[in-house]
């Protein structure tokens, strides 16, 4: 299992602010785990689309498209940010 | 380093007096204070609340003093930043360096203020007149960032 | 604009309360305290005495503040520099620029204190072990001052 | 006449803090003022000497060795400054 987060507007967005997901054994990084979540339409493939603004961290450090995930990882998307 | 996510309000002068702890060495102490104004982007501004990342907020703030303490001379260095309702003219957020000269804390000073706001996970919503919308980022603080790379 | 010049110590709060005035369009606060070392140029300080010349360090530093209102969009700027005995943990200068943006408030705040470090009547005596000394001004202080024509 | 003022390190080396000064009439500009004290010998020729580093003021305001004076005016002699 995993535990992926939504922050601000993507919370908003797709109604949930976390959840636990077992990883299907084809997805090994983030884009394949942003296409997962994507693929289940409506509002989800609209803000995880592949041209998106949403950044994503991996166990709490800014990650890319690229960062492997594992099982037990904190994926977490989230609009640009806007502090301070 | 301190770092701080809060609720609450702070008081810039005991948090300053704080930082120093009677630390003789200490010449010089910039600081910053962020505050909430009634207007963005034209707009009147209500309210608005702020949301972050429980424990990478954290984590990416003390990366970035790290960073600045690898730059430059400082002694240390105080961040907090609030979170939930704030009004306007409510404080947001504190950057506090300490240096043996003004030249560092300045510095310091301004490179953790602008790389918190385009590497520290917060995101604001915005109470106005026409409803509620999220602050969008702004291509000014990615500039403010970059801008670092190049100098020393 | 407040130029203060005085013996007395200050608050860095009350003082910035104070500059706000609840002025709803301030985003930005940028500050500076100077601060007495116990040791400059290698050597041991027990106590200094800063004196300055009535009338034209006031003016000299108002000066200072138009320049820098006449570069960045500010909306206030206070400065207090104190005089007399001072020791090692006291507090000497305190600038305070409000803006709308922290990269106004920053560099009008940090172009204060270098123009102040070297166009502003003040002298420095240090008490050390080995006696009293007059501080001698540093050419890294004209360096600072100096930049600020280049840039901005 | 014209008031003379003296500061920090000057004002000791010179034993005065002000004084008042009746302007020769072929004392028309701050070097000229400078001259005529630097002859007074001692540590007035030391600390006012043409290639040395003290500052000086009209009026309150900075100035430099042919800056005008005249009677009624307030000049300042200093070191460099070192506040802040």
């Amino acid at each position: 299992m995993i535990t992926v987060l939504y922050f601000a507007r993507l919370r908003e967005a797709l109604g949930t602010g976390s959840e636990q997901i077992a990883l299907p054994q084809t997805v090994s990084d983030l884009d394949g785990l942003r296409e997962l979540l994507a693929a289940r339409g409506g509002p989800w493939s609209e803000e995880l689309a592949a041209n998106g603004r949403i950044r994503a961290a991996v166990n709490q450090s800014m990650a890319s498209g690229d960062t492997a995930i594992a099982d037990g990882d904190e994926i977490a998307f989230f609009p640009p940010v806007t502090g301070g | 380093m301190t770092v701080r996510i809060q609720a609450a309000d702070f008081d810039i002068g005991s948090e300053i007096a704080a930082l120093r702890r009677a630390n003789p060495k200490i010449g010089a102490v910039a600081s910053f204070v962020g505050v909430v104004r009634d207007v963005n982007e034209g707009g009147a501004v209500e309210e608005m609340a702020l949301e972050h990342y429980p424990g990478m907020t954290e984590r990416a703030i003390e990366e970035i003093i790290s960073q600045a303490r690898g730059r430059w001379n400082i002694y240390d260095a105080l961040v907090i930043h609030r979170v939930g309702t704030l009004k306007p003219l409510d404080q947001i957020v504190l950057v506090v360096v300490t240096s043996g000269h003004r030249g560092d804390a300045f510095a310091a000073c301004e490179f953790v203020m602008d790389y918190l706001k385009t590497r520290a996970p917060f995101w604001k919503k915005e109470k106005t007149p026409s409803g509620a919308r999220w602050v969008d980022a702004r291509a000014s603080d990615d500039i403010s960032a970059e801008r670092w790379r190049l100098k020393g």
